[in-house]
């Protein structure tokens, strides 16, 4: 085996190796489509082009999506993240919108305070559902998912709310050494919840609880505290992207902002790579996930492919990550080329190695 | 000499123990219709009971199917979509001017072909059936939008007898057709689960998959299998929802798979797999319904506040349901 | 009486996971009517050699010839299907159903498609009763202590019927009485010219009902043998490839008859603690550098015993001093809090993260008693999962691959390593030398001599007799769910007199009033 | 048993039932406010039910309004089809029923007794008209893009139908690019920053609604272009945010499409309750706007 086939081997048993892949055929096709579309320009001082656009619109979902990754990583799952997003926006912009100055920087702030603060306590209200008394996630949050949409038009009345508050308009379309403000406020979120994570035991004791609850028990694992912490983190990334769709458009809107969310988030837990049983997680890969969905839904409008076809296009691609991304698939597809002494050192290891 | 004979005492604990969650259910959902009683006289009509079924059976169809495939600690997403998809194929075919059973035929074939497809990929290439479903979600409403932008009528004469026809007393108190359909499909489910070498690997798969494979199930056939009846029984919902709209429409039953998914959770069929009854999520779906049927007579509810008392409602359910089994425990 | 032509032929099987050659060029012959031990440390390749039999495991290389026609078995299935019936080492049963089914499933007795469920119960019945097992078949399995899973998973086996039976560490948590049961139904299908196939850590166990021996080293065939020329002595020299070291540790090993530090302050004290229709309320004291034994009968309450002083389960019943002041062990964090480890019978259920690494899985304890916000450095990390890898010979010896990949024995040290490097002041173990092979078995024994040395007292419960005897300052006796005696460990205390009083009841004897 | 009198009160007060599609934009939202406030106004008792956008909810309800034997049932169809069955029930129950804002299209027209709305095609017949007369002089091509509402709901269905008839007077008017930006701000603006760098040159904008064609509003600004005045902007519904921009310069033409039903609903609903003769068909009183109407108009602009 020469040293060229080995790092070839590495790189494709790499987990994150084939989503990768598909995010660039999805923009090689994209740039086959439209040149341009790769082009970059610089506007007003800032960069401008489509790519910007993924990165910047991918932002809110980044946010959702990792705190989504704890959750899941603890084998539950936050279906109110999305009206978590409204509730926090509505805060937000009903505080901004009271202010006699919209811009007063105070304002803002305390805006965002609050829209957290309110996020932190929901959050912590489906960690007691799940953790203290013992509901089981889906439906603990589907609860919160319920009304909470129904909170979100309530503090605005049914109505759009319109702001016109230019720093907090700045969180969704503001710029920072050229880039787009919501890329930065998302990396800082990854960073900060890989450092909460990777730099302390809290990561191994989220992975230990998602994958034996029982046995961590018995290890002395406080596991009700790690699932509450989980719910409350995911609430609050779930604020900061509510503040940023609703700064996007400077307006709250109860009932669309962040609808669906929730589905995109797991998704894109899902294809980078953390299991929806729970245990080990990738934060890069749900990032990963998060821009592939996001450059999914751009190419859709980018290649002007009608919104009565779109469903199938999106469900053609979903369908081919998973499969390329599946070691079933490709040791299928490769059983005819390869031997089979070495294939099990390309397949990745399954959580149980048995063969079906 | 091994002797381990259960004290007697705690026999008669332990033999309920595994259908307290399913009584509680029933006595909290014979509790919120107690609440509906007591609160508005027009309640205690026969008829509002009929209609919680008649206006319910397409969801009780589907969520029996969702039943198998959360009892093996699996999850169908494309439930809702596939359910749309049926009734559309049929609206549209029916106005194409192809006579009823054809249409019966090939919309009852659809659905179970896409779940045993998806089977298929979750099985055989060990995909988490979360991403397969919702591709198939997504392309199953994309067939929706792609046959037709708009919806289109059923006028269709079996379909409309179908829809129309009361069973019991035509100016009194009856149900539909739907509902005699959708009892059938509940009565059978419940045998295959209970009484069939099908149903009996289901839980089995369920408890622990990696044990039945050891223990020489068929845990791939089983695992088809359930996204397969899944899916024949969304198309079985799919077209009762047409017998009950008399139309197919491209944004018909958005989100009722997570209705489906709730009403079998609050069922007490456990989400992880392994435990479960079709009747428990019979009773799931009535108290959905009760609750729905208690807020139309409230009337006094403005959009918002509707949303916020459906969750209100269902967080003092789901507590109650949680507090009693835990006190039986 | 070997008939001429083997059942099963297996040869030139090779078998590797990533980075694991788990068996190298192994052949192994199996004939109608014998009983053929397969043995080896762990980790050496048995459990991969019974997978790639049974068709869980696909083989790299070699060939599968069952009666004459070569095989290639694509899942248990079909294995099942052709004849071999297989206990797993851990007990792959659905702890969801109720014990009958677990029987049955897959082969129910049913009438036009039905299963018949009376019919069922009955026949279920009557298989336990032949292996001596009382136990209500309606019942969930879970609700079951995993000795009884283990005897319900035999039941199963053997009623299928098989040509082949393959039986992966049977014993490893029955007691003399069980095992004795199990070996005579084993006879009886030998008789019946099944083949089978049986692995296990015991010697005497070896020596007690096999005819012939495979040994396995490091995932490669030492050689096939008939059991009785093969003296023990040589069987472990060829299991282990060392020369008599450690038999002679073994024999050295004798009663640990320190007098017992039993005055003072115990370190835990119980009083009148029970909880319903798990454990009748019992007392006991334990003190420093002192090692507990508990013996009884399966299902005689000894896990719940030790649940209960961990926490684990809630006690309803009781009150609990620690080093004199009284202290609540409601919760397994309180007890940890109290210097409290406990290490469960149930590995797979109650033990081991499959998933996170041998490291990880060592530190988690620890981990979780600092909190997460006090992370142990990597360098102290590695320290301490050095030590003990390299002092519970867990193999291999890569602290970065998942603990799910390892073997089970191997696995089950982890578990223990990951308790001590918590230096509890009260250690309980539930059985912690199951599955462990002979070498690493007095290893660990020697570990808790050591440490009981060193002020930490231990509560051991095992199923062997012998280990108990060996190791036990005190040693208590359980019968029914109740405490039935506690005696001190002197020279007059033997197996037969622990027997008796399990056999008699209540003797009480030395029981705090 | 069916003796019960439900909601009817003693007092001769009528009881209308009513069920909304939802609360899915602020349009539908000031449709709800003036239904409650006019049925309080005129002394009518109203059952409210909220549909969350699902036909099933709403036969539901309706089918409730009717063991509550309430007086006369109005509701907004989520979609046009499939109410025979459930009218059928109201209509031997004797009930009258009165469709708002979305006609339903039942063969059976004795079903119900009358509709109240507006007419979502010639909304976008308006819209596309005022354009045609706009680009009367142009010799090039105009090329427009179109944000659709969510994909399979009547309005975006009778909108797009609507504007494309209108335009096909003037071959000159092509539409280049048609995306649903599902009604919202957020979808309007995503939308249209993919158009903006997709089509170097857009001269128009038609939005099926005001809310994306607000969000649009915002890409297009991003993009470097004058909003109105490089594109053109026309949108549908006139909330108040709209007709701000519209006075603002920002947009360029609004077809109103009022959400102000209830006071004549209510008036219906008596009318039809004491057996009255009423018209098959109302359409209600809807303008369009130009800018300079916009600035009349905003300062007594109610939602
Ligand atoms: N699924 C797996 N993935 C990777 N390595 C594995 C896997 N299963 C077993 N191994 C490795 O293969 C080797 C043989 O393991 P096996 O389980 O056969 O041992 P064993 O002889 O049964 O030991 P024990 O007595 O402890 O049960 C071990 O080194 C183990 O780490
Ligand atoms: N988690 C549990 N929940 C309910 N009942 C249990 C549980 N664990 C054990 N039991 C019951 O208690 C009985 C006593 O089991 P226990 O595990 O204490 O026995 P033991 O003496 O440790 O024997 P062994 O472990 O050898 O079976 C079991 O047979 C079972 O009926
Ligand atoms: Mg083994
Ligand atoms: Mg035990």
């Amino acid at each position: 085996m020469t040293n060229h086939q080995a790092s070839y081997r590495a790189l494709t048993a790499h987990r994150l190796f084939w989503p990768v892949v598909v995010l660039v055929v999805m923009l090689a096709a994209n740039t086959v489509y439209r040149p341009s579309f790769l082009s970059v320009q610089m506007r007003d001082g800032h960069l401008y082009g489509s790519l910007i656009d993924i990165l910047r619109l991918s932002a809110p979902l980044i946010l959702v999506a990792l705190g989504m990754t704890l959750v899941i990583a603890t084998g539950g799952i936050d279906l109110s993240v999305g009206s978590l997003c409204a509730i926090s926006g509505a805060i937000a912009c009903l505080h901004i919108s009271r202010q006699p100055d919209q811009n007063s920087f105070g304002a803002v702030l305390t805006a965002l305070a609050l829209g957290l603060g309110v996020a932190l306590v929901l959050g912590a209200w489906n960690g007691v559902l799940v953790a203290v008394i013992g509901i089981q996630p889906i439906i603990a949050t589907l609860i919160l998912m319920v009304a909470g949409r129904g909170l979100a038009q309530l503090i605005t009345e049914g109505q759009i709310l319109t702001i016109n508050s230019d720093p907090y308009k700045a969180i969704g379309v503001g710029h920072l050494l050229t880039l787009p403000l919501a890329i930065f406020l998302a990396a800082a979120a990854a960073l900060l919840i890989a450092a909460a994570t990777r730099r302390t035991a809290l990561g191994l004791l989220i992975e230990s609880v998602g994958g034996n609850a029982r046995a961590s028990r018995l290890a002395g694992i406080r596991s009700a505290r790690i699932t509450l912490l989980v719910y409350v983190i995911s609430a609050a990334c779930a604020a900061l992207a509510g503040f940023m769709m609703t700064a996007n458009v400077s307006s709250a809107d109860g009932n669309a902002a962040g609808l669906w969310v929730e589905l995109d988030a797991i998704l894109a837990v899902v294809i980078g790579g953390t299991s929806l049983v729970g245990g080990r997680f990738s934060l890069g890969g749900t990032i990963l996930g998060a821009l592939l969905i996001q450059t999914l839904t751009t190419t859709v409008y980018a290649m002007n492919i009608s919104p009565q076809t779109s469903l199938l296009f999106k469900a053609v691609v979903v369908i081919a990550v998973c499969l390329i991304q599946a070691p079933g698939f490709r040791a299928r597809f490769t059983r005819r080329t390869t031997p089979i002494a070495t294939q099990a050192a390309v397949v990745e290891q399954p959580k149980e190695q048995v063969r079906a | 000499m091994t002797t381990l004979s259960p004290a007697a005492a705690r026999t008669w604990s332990r033999l309920p123990r595994r259908h307290v969650p399913v009584l509680a259910t029933l006595v909290l959902l014979l509790v919120l219709y107690g609440v509906g009683v007591s609160q508005y006289r027009a309640f205690s009509n026969v008829q509002v009971v009929f209609n919680v079924f008649i206006d319910n059976g397409f969801l009780l169809v589907v969520a029996v199917g969702m039943t198998f495939v959360i009892l093996t600690g699996g999850i169908d997403l494309s439930v809702g979509s596939v359910v749309a998809m049926t009734a559309m194929v049929s609206a549209f075919l029916l106005e194409k001017g192809v006579p009823a059973a054809p249409v019966l035929l090939v919309a009852l074939l659809i659905g179970p072909t896409l779940g045993f497809l998806m089977g298929c990929v979750i099985h055989f290439f060990d995909i988490q059936p979360f991403i397969v479903t919702l591709a198939g979600m997504f392309f199953a409403r994309g067939m929706c939008t792609f046959i037709s932008g708009s919806s289109i009528p059923i006028t269709d004469g079996f379909w409309t007898r179908m829809s129309q026809e009361r069973v019991g007393n035509p100016h009194g108190n009856f149900v539909s057709i739907s509902v005699l359909i959708a009892f059938a499909v509940v009565a059978v489910a419940a045998y295959t689960l209970a009484y069939t070498r099908l149903g009996r690997n289901v839980y089995a798969i369920g408890g622990n998959a990696q044990s039945a494979l050891l223990m020489g199930l068929p845990v791939g056939r089983t695992r088809i299998a359930v996204y397969t009846i899944s899916g024949l029984c969304a198309a079985i919902g799919g077209i009762l929802l047409s017998f009950y709209t008399l139309s197919g429409a491209p944004l018909i039953a958005v989100g009722m798979e997570l209705d489906v998914i709730a009403a079998v959770v609050i069922g007490g069929t456990v989400l992880t797999g392994g435990s479960g009854y079709v009747f428990g999520t019979v009773l799931g779906v009535l108290v959905l319904g009760v609750i729905q049927t208690l807020i139309t007579f409230d009337g006094s509810l403005n959009s918002w506040w509707t949303k916020i008392v459906i969750g209100g409602l269902l967080f003092a359910f789901i507590l109650l349901q949680r507090l009693i089994g835990i006190r039986y425990k | 009486m070997t008939p001429s032509r083997p059942v099963l032929t297996m040869t030139g099987i090779s078998k590797s996971f990533p980075g694991v050659r788990a068996l190298d060029n192994v052949d192994f012959r199996l004939f109608p009517g014998e009983v053929h031990a397969l043995m080896g440390e762990n980790g050496a390749g048995k459990s991969t050699l019974i997978k790639v039999l049974t068709g869980v495991y696909g083989t790299d290389q070699g060939t599968v010839t069952l009666d004459g026609e070569q095989v290639s078995f694509t899942g248990p299935m079909q294995a099942t299907a052709a004849g071999v019936s297989t206990v797993y080492q851990e007990v792959n049963l659905c702890t969801n159903l109720s014990v009958a089914e677990n029987i049955f499933i897959g082969r129910e007795p049913r009438r036009l498609g039905a299963v018949r469920w009376g019919e069922m119960r009955r026949r279920a019945r009557a298989l336990l009763a032949r292996l001596d097992l009382d136990i209500d078949v309606n019942a969930q399995l879970g609700s079951y202590s995993l000795a009884v899973q283990q005897m319900v998973a035999i039941a199963r086996a053997i009623d299928i019927k098989a040509r082949i039976l393959v039986l992966d560490e049977p014993t490893s948590s029955l007691d003399a009485g069980e095992v004795a049961q199990l070996f005579r139904v084993m006879r009886q299908l030998r008789d019946d010219g099944i083949a089978i196939l049986f692995v296990t850590h015991f010697l005497d166990q070896v020596y007690g009902i096999t005819d012939r021996i495979t040994v396995l080293r490091n995932g490669q065939l030492v050689g096939e043998y008939a059991t009785n020329e093969l003296p023990q002595l040589s069987l472990v020299e060829k299991m282990i490839g060392k020369e008599l070291q450690v038999l002679e540790r073994l024999d050295e090993q004798s009663r640990h008859d320190v007098a017992a530090p039993a005055e003072g302050t115990p370190l835990l004290d119980v009083r009148e603690l029970g909880r319903r229709s798990a454990v009748a309320p019992f007392s006991l004291a334990i003190h420093e550098g002192e090692v507990v034994g508990l013996a009884g009968l399966l299902g005689s309450g000894r896990t719940e015993v030790a649940r209960l002083l961990f926490g684990a389960d809630r006690a309803d019943h009781g009150t609990v001093r620690v080093r004199g002041t009284p202290a609540s062990l409601r919760t397994p964090v309180a007890a940890i809090d109290h210097g409290i480890g406990f290490c469960s019978e149930n590995r797979r259920a109650e033990g081991i993260i499959a998933e996170l690494s041998v490291r990880e899985n060592i530190i988690l304890a620890l981990q979780a008693a600092r909190g997460w916000l006090r992370p142990i450095p990597r360098r102290r990390q590695d320290e301490l999962v050095q030590r003990y890898v390299q002092a519970l010979s867990i193999r291999p010896a890569d602290p970065d691959i998942p603990v799910g990949n390892l073997s089970g024995g191997n696995q089950q040290k982890v578990l223990l390593a990951r308790w001590l490097v918590t230096e509890p002041r009260l250690l309980i173990l539930d059985e912690p030398t199951r599955g462990i092979d002979v070498g690493a078995k007095t290893e660990i024994q020697r570990l808790v001599a050591q440490l009981s040395d060193g002020g930490m007292a231990v509560l051991f419960v095992s199923a062997e007799l012998e280990e108990v005897l060996r190791l036990s300052h005190k040693i208590v006796v359980m019968r029914d769910r109740e405490v039935a005696a506690q005696l001190t460990n002197d020279h007059s205390v033997d197996a037969d007199r622990i027997m008796q009083s399990i056999a008699a009841g209540a003797t009480h004897e030395g029981v705090p009033s | 048993g069916n003796s019960d009198t439900g909601g009817k009160g003693d007092d001769g007060k009528i009881t209308l039932g009513f069920s909304q599609v939802g609360a899915e934009s602020g349009w539908r939202t000031a449709n709800t406010t003036s239904i409650k406030e006019a049925a309080a106004a005129a002394g009518i008792d109203l059952k409210f039910d909220d549909a969350q956008q699902k036909q099933e909810n709403q036969i539901k309800a309706i089918r409730n309004f009717i063991q509550q034997k309430v007086d006369v049932i109005a509701f907004s169809p989520v979609v046009e089809s499939g109410w025979d069955t459930v009218l059928k029930e109201a209509k031997d129950a004797k009930i009258p029923v009165i469709l708002t804002d979305r006609a339903v299209d039942s063969a059976d027209k004795s079903l119900y007794k009358t509709f109240l709305g507006s007419d979502f095609v010639k909304e976008g017949r308006l819209a596309g008209e005022w354009l045609v007369e706009q680009e009367k002089v142009a010799t090039g091509p105009v090329n427009i893009v179109e944000l659709q509402g969510t994909t399979g709901s009547a309005p975006a269905n009778d909108r797009k139908k609507g504007f494309a008839e209108a335009i096909g007077a003037n071959p000159n008017l092509k539409i280049i690019a048609s995306q649903s930006g599902d009604f919202t701000r957020a979808g309007g603006k995503q939308v249209m920053e993919q158009f903006l760098k997709a089509n170097p040159k857009i001269d128009v904008l038609f939005a099926h609604n005001d809310d994306m064609g607000l969000g649009a509003l915002e890409a297009i600004t991003a993009a470097g272009k004058v909003p109105g005045k490089d594109i053109k902007i026309i949108t549908v519904d006139a909330v108040k945010d709209g007709m701000q921009a519209l006075a603002d310069g920002k947009f360029n033409f609004i077809a109103e499409c009022s959400p102000l039903l209830g006071p004549q609903l209510m008036d219906l609903a008596q009318k039809v309750h004491n057996g009255e003769e009423v018209p098959a068909r109302i359409e209600t009183q809807e303008t369009t706007f130009t800018q300079e109407q916009a600035k009349e108009a905003l300062p007594n602009r109610k939602y």
